[in-house]
């Protein structure tokens, strides 16, 4: 099994977590979920290189990079519950009254 | 001493901010003392000044930042003496003029004006290019705020019109003065003088320069700021605009495009003095349908201001000579005509020429004044316009016969408009009540134009000590203006 | 595998250290005192950065490095983080009446701004990718709380919001560039990395400059360079004013830090693929700042845009890879600074006097209060470039790095942008001078906040005028780059 | 050859589930997908030989963060709403940028050499979970620390913007009802006459 | 202070005490300082003029102050007093007085007496500088002067429309002519390197000096030609010759001294005696002289014609003196210089004193200048018509008066020159002869003979009062005798070095040798054009009606001056306007402000319309955004 089966992989988490960024138009937590994915695929990404090069830094990297998904997520949820506090509403559509 | 002289105004802006806080008769009192101190402090420069050589005086020079070999270097050669002396001789008058037609923020326009000051005359002070460069775009700040507070109605599009104008027009001269000076190595305005510079790179350095001069002169087809500022800016602003500023831009090609920038400089003439022909007998005949004093004078500006260009670039003394002499007459004359409109405006403010008519019959005094700042705008001999006109023509005719020829034609136009403005205010019976119940100048007013007055006949019927202190500058700028720079050594980077 | 326990020195981050530990106490404090205790916590954090800023004046600066290469300390951090400091203290000086005035005030607001900038010190001292990444990280987090901290406020969540979003896929995109750094040399050290780039003459695999874009690309976002700005004007437009004033200011110098060493350290051996790269973003900043900021009416949101083009003619002076560059990229961020906080404060301010952020806001400000429209006058023409004040000396080092470099098309794109935008901080004095009052401007100003705009009109001046002092400190700090 | 069709296997499930994750019009649903993704990696994980963090994202991540996601969901009870027209409109567009994202990805990270190409190469005489261990206290520990904070930063943030006051009932403050003094509690008044105190 | 000097500045002294202080010093001092300056002027002038002319002395050459300096360009103020000077002098200086004098009659219901009177001395300042300058420039500067007390006093009844156009038009026209003459003088700089006349004069004789110059189009042309006709465009704006003529009608909205001082007696001269001043250089070009006599012969007829039908009492004077300066050019044009300064001298007289007549005529009745409403004045006027008749005898040639002397040596040089031009210069000059004796009795008919057609006008006729007829009388004199006196000027070498003529040019020396016929031709002519003013203005006095009906397209086309103001309206004023309106409002409005400034500024406007539409507030266009930006930097750059 070749180091690129994993890259490719990871490329194709990162890509579906980016477009699921940009096409999503429903509401934010998948958006939320679609910058999980894109972590993921960085974790695979270092999780395989750190196994190719024989080198265990990869893996305490994805260790850190885990941990500092989870603040995040913690940090962009609870700013998402503000949010729908605030306008009752996580439609990706209506966080626009900022523009111009 | 050029420093003093130089920063002295600003003193008046410390003293303003701190002793006349609350009283606006302070602050035009100090004002006007500081301004006259300036004025008196560059007499003595004036005295001390030894038109034998071409080399720069009263040099001053202290690091600044060594860094970047930026230096504090001022001095003062035959070409820029006469303009700080018309700086801080039309200052006072400005002041003067705005005693009573300025009544709001009075503090921060006498503030304004003195920073102005200080600003203009470092700009001609200036012989490193980068203080020379903060000075010339320090100087919009101030003049933006003279238009934009005290103007008149349609000020702020005039005033920002002017700022980003002229701050557009100067911007790539920053950039042709640091390409010159990791060429050259120096910032010096008299090392760059000498510093050899390939054919190529001067060109494009020149037209860097150009547009910002250019929008400063003004030429066609950068001077329609021109009018709308002028219109628009308080008396005092216009007079500073027309008698000072735009000399700043044809003192730009006087010492940085022609001296440092020889072969582009001849290679360019044919522009120059295209776009001068076109500006003199466009705007004399854009001048001719103005409906506005201070649009007709100010359309005028751009006229005269072709000349100027017209007889510096023709390369030889009389027009060299001319072209310095003729800005010092416009700074005289067209600031006259502008404190003149102003005297007017402060009546019955309106400046629609259609508004006035028959004003000699109320007002004589006035009218005679005019009638002889209307006559050395016309350029008629025994004034001091006369003696710049002819000697740029004469330069002109000897440098290029048919340049000359259709420039020749601006007198007529000029005398066509000007006199067009006379008889429409003047002239005539008085039609209407406003004109009616006008009264004379008073004796503060009749003093602004008395030592106006005697400069237009002292410079027209005895030029000879204000040629005499250029001669030899000017000779030497011919020297370098005929030089070949390119061919001696081809430093160039790109 | 035998298990070796990294050199430690923790002299050289008691900067850090204090930090830390003065958020985590007034952390602490706040939960204790509750209400009560807001204003010691506010002004104890200001004490506590000041402590900070002296023990970064007193020690290190050697270049020495401790926890293996992971946090260095040179001038080059030295100097930033004092002005890391700087863009920390001057935000939370002008900010307490707003802080109190708006009920953000349960002490949280203190020490998260501290984590944050903790985080950026941790980024500037970085000496290898992971703590790169955990300082950005510190430093969006507490930012995306910070922007969203008026709880009740529609915009200021909805910015939180965008921020984090955003910030997100920033952050990915970063880690993803890491990650084939990491894949490709097998460390995150940053001389670890450029040893292995010296080392291989220029036989580099596509996936190095891929990698080195993305951070850049990450690194950008957080400096709001185009095209990676368009959170930023959103963002502080939402965002609580206050918190606006830090963060056009505080992630901005740690980011630029970041992109020193990743940039500089880490891969000069590819300066001829990252020159051009940041040319573009300085271009695209330039051009959205210059052109987009016209159009605005609020004049947080003008800021905003007004950043983005400052960061492009920092990015001007970055990319052209000589020292004089990157003193120049020094000189500009510490001028854009002062005169970006000393705006905000004015905005804040005015804030306090009931008047909006609207432009219109301003209108006769100068009749009612000439002091306050004078130093926002003088940050503007500061801001636009116009000497005798900071902000032309600051472009003129720019202009004359990039001219040196022989990046004269860049230059002049950047001159012309600069005229473009002179017409909006122009629009500013406009409104406050030639226009008449709306309102009678009756507000207090507090004396921290005046001692912040007072200063920062008079550093304006003086280094418009006498920039000598800044330019040696900024020449001895890019020593180390040469 | 087993380890190929282990890979390959996880490897689409991977990939269904993340399209699943971004696609599926049910937002509960999305985060189980989300879920299953982490599940799949943590099993690509462990074949690379990392244990440790197959682990943790079993832990982590579907133990918390997918639950946290699904908490907010449930809590925030948003309506479902259909994939709008205006949003298949630009479909093709947002399709074409991605490929070309995936194309580029691919192309050039499938360049990068390595010369040990072996999975699982790490010294493989020490547990995984022991290796990461060791560096995580040594090489790695001011990392860590840094992790610590933002872990403290992201509490107490999440705090500050959800936690909402309640009206508590009034509670006896025994200490500031010693400190009272008269000159507190009672103000003396000197009424004049016929006007009343105010 | 010279005596020379004292003959300029002394009116100017008067001129500057009186317009500076006339509000102080009141009417009567002012009238009388100025002419009291004018006095010692005249007075000095006459000294001077006995002791170079009459006395033979040497001329007289003083350098005062150097004007301008700038490089080799040195020029200085002078005073140069040779024969055509000094005969200038007295013509200018004295006449001036003259009119100083009448004025004061004439003008004194005006309340700005003080004006005028500064503006007149002020004019013969800068006119006796005209003539006493040793160089071009100082030419010049008494040429603009001139110019501009022409404008003032033409100007001087400032609120009527008519007076303040007229003012304009003159010094606009005289403009068009400085342009030339400016551009001469550059000329002269650039080919000799100095403006001073002798040291041009002297250069021009030798071979010093290029002889063909390239100019403009006209390519590499002959130096003098090119010069002198640059200088003679000047003459014809200040002596109103064909083509330029058109301001001198106008000008006689001024007050009537100022028509008999400046636009008959010395302003308009002005350029007779420029070309006569350089003679030395005219001297070289045939092709030049050749143009100044055609000019010259054309004025003269042309405005004679015009002459004939005009209804304004100083118009047809007016159109008389433009075709009497027609006479002198084609008279200086053949080479008869001195016969076109002894015509400038006993013109002055007799123009001055028909002017003043008219003057008189005007303020016997009420200002009213149409002669159709006037009519047998003599009775009412005898001196005024007296002496009219003088000037009118002197004017139309009537032997041993002035003109008789001065005209008939013009005619007799160009005949005798021998040459084309010379030849139709004599045929015309012979017809205007004729239109002349025509119009000029026309008017003393129409105006003293006949029957009174305004009857309360003629009712509150009454003679002038002395300081008017005073300078009336004198000038009759002048007019009876200058003739006679200036005779001796005609023959040969009594300029002595002012005039020289090139070898062959000596149609002055033939002129006294020509045939009898020829030399009383022109009195036959003014039996002719008497005899037809008589029968058509006396006689049968209806037909004049019935003529100008009968060929009314000839009628109107010399009623309006051949339509020249029309067609000048048309080709050069309109357009001006329309372009100038037209350069506004497209060039600087539309185009340079509209396109560009403005249209840059909206530009940046538009260009930030779009960026804030761009940024829509929808976190994925965003994101978007950010990844097409990271794709295209990645695709670029790594």
């Amino acid at each position: 099994m070749s180091l690129n089966n994993y890259l490719i992989l990871s490329a194709l988490l990162f890509t579906i977590g980016v477009f699921g960024i940009f096409m999503n138009r429903r509401n934010v937590i998948i958006i939320m979920m679609s910058i999980e994915l894109i972590l993921l695929s960085v974790n695979i990404n270092f999780v395989a290189f750190s196994s190719y090069l024989g080198n265990i830094d990869g893996q305490i990297i994805t260790f850190f990079v885990l941990t500092v998904a989870a603040a995040e997520a913690a940090i962009g949820l609870a700013i998402l519950v503000t949010f729908f506090r605030n306008r009752a509403t996580i439609d990706v559509e209506e966080i626009d009254t900022l523009k111009g | 001493m050029l420093s003093l002289v130089t920063f002295f105004p600003l003193a008046g802006v410390l003293a303003i901010i701190i002793a006349a806080r609350n009283n606006a008769n302070t602050a035009r009192y100090i004002a006007l003392i500081v301004s006259l101190a300036t004025f008196v402090l560059s007499l003595r420069l004036l005295i001390d000044f030894d038109s034998s050589t071409a080399a720069f005086q009263f040099l001053e020079e202290s690091e600044w930042l060594p860094a970047y070999g930026i230096t504090y270097r001022m001095g003062v050669d035959g070409i820029s003496l006469p303009f700080v002396l018309l700086t801080t001789f039309l200052t006072p008058l400005c002041i003067l003029s705005s005693w009573k037609s300025v009544q709001k923020m009075v503090q921060e326009y006498m503030i304004a004006f003195l920073a102005l000051e200080a600003f203009v005359i470092g700009v001609f002070c200036a012989l490193d290019f980068i203080l020379f460069y903060i000075l010339w775009e320090a100087m919009l700040i101030p003049m933006f705020l003279l238009i934009g507070i005290w103007g008149g109605p349609n000020r702020v599009y005039a005033a920002l019109k002017f700022f980003l104008y002229t701050l557009a027009g100067s911007v790539l001269m920053l950039i042709a003065i640091i390409v010159m000076k990791y060429t050259a190595g120096t910032f010096s305005i008299p090392d760059l003088m000498n510093a050899p510079l390939g054919f190529n790179l001067q060109i494009w350095l020149f037209l860097g320069f150009f547009v910002s001069f250019a929008v400063k002169v003004p030429m066609w087809p950068f001077h329609t700021w021109l009018p709308d500022a002028h219109v628009e800016a308080p008396t005092g602003g216009s007079v500073i605009l027309a008698g000072i500023l735009l000399k700043m831009g044809a003192y730009g090609f006087l010492r940085f495009s022609i001296p440092m920038l020889p072969d582009a400089a001849r290679y360019f003439v044919p522009l120059i003095f295209g776009l001068s022909l076109v500006g003199v007998v466009y705007t004399a005949l854009v001048a001719l349908m103005q409906k506005d004093l201070k649009k007709l004078i100010a359309y005028s500006s751009v006229s005269h201001m072709g000349f100027v260009t017209i007889g510096i670039f023709s390369f030889n003394q009389q027009g060299l000579e001319g072209g310095i002499l003729q800005m010092i007459n416009h700074g005289i004359v067209a600031g006259g005509l502008f404190l003149l409109v102003g005297v007017i405006y402060d009546r019955m403010h309106t400046r629609e020429i259609a508004k006035f008519g028959g004003v000699v019959n109320v007002m004589p005094v006035y009218a005679v004044i005019f009638m002889l700042f209307t006559m050395a705008a016309v350029g008629l001999p025994g004034t001091n316009g006369f003696v710049g006109e002819f000697l740029i023509l004469l330069g002109a005719f000897l440098a290029n016969k048919g340049v000359a020829i259709v420039a020749t034609t601006g007198l007529v136009l000029g005398a066509a408009y000007m006199l067009w403005l006379y008889k429409k205010v003047f002239f005539g019976v008085i039609h209407s009540d406003e004109v009616q119940a006008l009264k004379d100048m008073d004796r503060r007013e009749m003093a602004i134009f008395a030592p106006l007055i005697i400069l237009i006949f002292w410079i027209g019927f005895y030029p000879g000590p204000f040629l005499e202190i250029m001669h030899t500058s000017v000779e030497q700028l011919l020297a370098q203006a005929h030089t070949i720079k390119a061919g001696t050594a081809a430093v160039s980077m790109y | 595998m035998p298990v070796q326990m990294p050199d430690i020195s923790l002299g050289l981050m008691l900067p850090e250290i204090l930090v830390a530990l003065l958020a985590m106490a007034l952390l602490l404090m706040s939960a204790w005192y509750g209400k009560e205790g807001r204003g010691t916590i506010g002004w104890m954090s200001i004490f506590g950065i000041g402590l900070a800023a002296l023990a970064i004046m007193i020690g290190g600066g050697t270049g020495e490095t401790t926890f293996g290469g992971m946090f260095v300390d040179d001038t080059f951090a030295r100097y930033m983080k004092l002005l890391l400091l700087i863009a920390t203290v001057l935000p939370l000086l002008i900010s307490f009446n707003y802080v109190h005035d708006n009920k953000m005030d349960g002490g949280e607001y203190y020490v998260i701004t501290l984590f944050s900038m903790l985080g950026g010190m941790f980024m500037v001292s970085s000496g290898d990718f992971v703590m790169l990444y955990l300082g950005l990280e510190l430093m969006s987090l507490s930012i995306y709380v910070l922007a969203a901290f008026k709880r009740n406020d529609q915009k200021s969540s909805e910015a939180g919001l965008k921020y984090f979003i955003l910030g997100s896929l920033a952050s990915g995109i970063l880690l993803y560039g890491i990650s084939l750094i990491y894949g490709s040399f097998g460390t995150v050290s940053y001389t670890g990395i450029a040893e292995a780039l010296a080392n291989s003459h220029g036989h580099v695999t596509p996936a190095v400059g891929l990698g080195m874009v993305m951070i850049v690309g990450g690194l950008s976002f957080k400096v709001a360079a185009a095209p990676f700005h368009m959170w930023a004007p959103d963002v502080y437009e939402g965002a609580p004013t206050s918190v606006t004033a830090f963060m056009a200011s505080m992630p901005k110098v740690a980011a630029f830090a970041v992109l020193y060493r990743v940039l500089i350290i880490t891969f000069p051996a590819l300066h001829s693929q990252w020159g051009p790269l940041l040319q573009f973003l300085a271009i695209a900043s330039l051009a959205v700042g210059s052109f987009a900021a016209i159009a605005q009416t609020n004049i947080k949101r003008m800021l905003a845009y007004s950043s983005i083009g400052h960061v492009g003619f920092l990015l001007i002076g970055l990319s052209t890879g000589t020292s004089d560059g990157y003193q120049s990229v020094l000189l500009y961020l510490t001028i854009y600074i002062i005169m970006n906080t000393g705006a905000f404060a004015l905005i804040l301010i005015l804030n306090r006097g009931g008047i909006g952020d609207e432009l219109t806001d301003f209108k006769g400000l100068a009749k009612k209060r000439p002091f306050l429209a004078v130093l926002m006058a003088t940050f503007m023409f500061s801001m636009g470039g116009i000497p005798p004040l900071a902000g032309f000396i600051g472009k003129l080092y720019i202009f004359m790095a990039a001219i040196k470099a022989g990046m004269i098309s860049i230059a002049i794109a950047g001159v012309l942008f600069s005229a473009v935008g002179a017409f909006y901080y122009l629009r500013v004095v406009k409104y406050m001078y030639f226009d008449e009052a709306k309102s009678d401007f009756s507000m207090p100003v507090s004396s921290a906040s005046q001692a912040v705009i007072v200063m920062s009109g008079v550093i304006m001046l003086v280094w418009g005028v006498f920039p000598g002092s800044l330019l040696s400190w900024t020449e001895t700090t890019v020593r180390m780059f040469q | 050859m087993v380890a190929d069709i282990v890979f390959y296997l996880f490897a689409t499930i991977t990939v269904i589930a993340a399209l699943g994750v971004v696609s599926v019009k049910n937002q509960v649903h999305s985060v189980l997908f989300l879920v299953l993704t982490f599940f799949t990696t943590s099993a690509l994980f462990v074949l690379l030989g990392a244990e440790f963090l197959a682990a943790i994202l079993i832990m982590v991540y579907m133990g918390a963060v997918a639950i946290l996601f699904l908490f907010v969901v449930m809590m925030l009870d948003v309506e479902f709403s259909a994939l709008k027209e205006r949003a298949m409109q630009y479909l093709p567009m947002g399709i074409a940028v991605g490929v070309i994202i995936l194309i580029e990805l691919i192309v050039i990270i499938t360049q990068v050499h390595i010369d040990h190409d072996a999975a699982g190469a790490v010294a493989s005489d020490v547990p995984n979970t022991l290796e990461l261990g060791r560096l995580l206290y040594t090489k790695y520990l001011l990392p860590f620390e840094i992790a610590s904070v933002i872990l403290l930063v992201a509490l107490v943030g999440a705090i500050v913007l959800t936690y909402r006051e309640r009206k508590r009932p009034k509670r006896q403050n025994i200490q500031k009802q010693m400190a009272r003094t008269p000159e507190q509690s009672v103000e003396l008044k000197k009424v004049a006459s016929g006007e009343g105190a105010s | 202070m010279s005596r020379e000097l004292l003959i300029i500045v002394a009116p100017l002294i008067g001129s500057m005490i009186a317009g500076l202080f006339g509000r102080y010093i009141g009417k009567a001092m002012a009238r009388n300082v100025t002419i009291l300056g004018m006095t010692v002027s005249a007075a000095l002038a006459i000294i001077v003029f006995f002791e170079v002319a009459v006395g033979d002395g040497p001329e007289i050459r003083k350098e005062i102050f150097s004007w301008i300096i700038a490089g080799d360009f040195k020029v200085h103020f002078g005073i140069l007093i040779d024969r055509i000077t000094a005969t200038m002098l007295i013509v200018v200086s004295g006449i001036s007085t003259l009119i100083h004098i009448y004025s004061v009659g004439y003008m004194a219901e005006d309340p700005h007496q003080p004006r005028f009177f500064s503006y007149l001395s002020f004019f013969t300042f800068a006119m006796l500088m005209l003539v006493t300058g040793d160089n071009f420039l100082q030419l010049f500067f008494g040429w603009e002067g001139v110019g501009l007390a022409s404008y003032l006093l033409i100007g001087f009844w400032y609120q009527k429309e008519s007076a303040c156009n007229a003012a304009m038009k003159a010094f606009l026209v005289n403009r068009v002519g400085d342009f030339g003459f400016a551009l001469g003088i550059f000329a002269i700089y650039m080919v000799f390197g100095t403006l001073d006349y002798a040291q041009v004069f002297q250069m021009a004789g030798t071979d010093q000096y290029p002889k063909t110059i390239d100019f403009i189009f006209f390519g590499p042309s002959p130096t003098i030609t090119v010069i002198t006709l640059l200088l003679f465009v000047g003459a014809m704006g200040k002596s109103a010759q064909f083509i330029l003529h058109t301001w001198l009608p106008d000008a006689m909205e001024g007050p009537t001294p100022v028509s008999a001082l400046i636009h008959a007696a010395t302003m308009v001269t002005a350029g007779v005696f420029m070309v006569c001043r350089t003679s030395p250089l005219f001297e070289l070009s045939e092709t030049s002289l050749t143009v100044v006599t055609l000019v010259g012969a054309t004025t003269a007829l042309f405005a004679a014609t015009v002459g004939l039908v005009q209804n304004d009492i100083k118009k047809v004077i007016a159109y008389s003196t433009c075709s009497q300066l027609g006479y002198m050019f084609f008279a200086a044009g053949v080479s008869a210089y001195s016969a076109a300064i002894f015509h400038l001298m006993t013109h002055a007289f007799f123009k001055a004193l028909l002017f003043l007549s008219a003057g008189a005529v005007i303020h016997a009745m009420h200002h009213e200048q149409d002669m159709r409403k006037m009519g047998g004045l003599w009775k009412k006027l005898p001196i005024t018509y007296t002496v009219m008749m003088i000037g009118t005898l002197a004017l139309t040639g009537f032997p041993y008066l002035a003109g008789f002397f001065s005209k008939d040596a013009i005619l007799e040089a160009a005949y005798a020159a021998h040459s084309t031009s010379g030849t139709i210069a004599w045929v015309m000059g012979m017809s205007a002869a004729v239109l002349t004796s025509f119009y000029s009795f026309r008017l003393i008919f129409m105006t003293f003979h006949g029957k009174p057609r305004d009857q309360h006008a003629y009712d509150h006729a009454h003679e002038a009062p002395w300081s008017i007829r005073f300078p009336l009388l004198v000038l009759a004199v002048g007019a009876i005798f200058a003739g006679m006196l200036g005779a001796p000027m005609v023959h040969e070498g009594w300029f002595k070095e002012a005039i020289i003529l090139a070898p062959g040019h000596d149609a002055m020396a033939n002129a006294h040798h020509v045939a009898l016929w020829v030399k009383w031709l022109p009195f036959g002519a003014f039996l002719v054009g008497l005899t037809l003013a008589w029968f058509l203005y006396i006689k049968v006095t209806t037909l004049p009606k019935i003529l100008a009906e009968t060929y009314l397209g000839i009628y109107k086309f010399l009623l309006n001056a051949w339509y020249f103001d029309k067609l000048y309206d048309k080709i050069f004023v309109e357009p001006a306007k329309a372009i100038g309106r037209g350069l506004w409002q497209t060039g600087d409005i539309t185009i340079i402000d509209g396109y560009g400034v403005n249209g840059i500024a909206a530009t940046c406007g538009r260009v930030a319309q779009w960026f804030k539409g761009v940024q829509t507030g929808y976190v994925y266009h965003y994101a978007f955004a950010m990844i097409v930006g990271l794709l295209v930097l990645v695709t670029v750059y790594s």
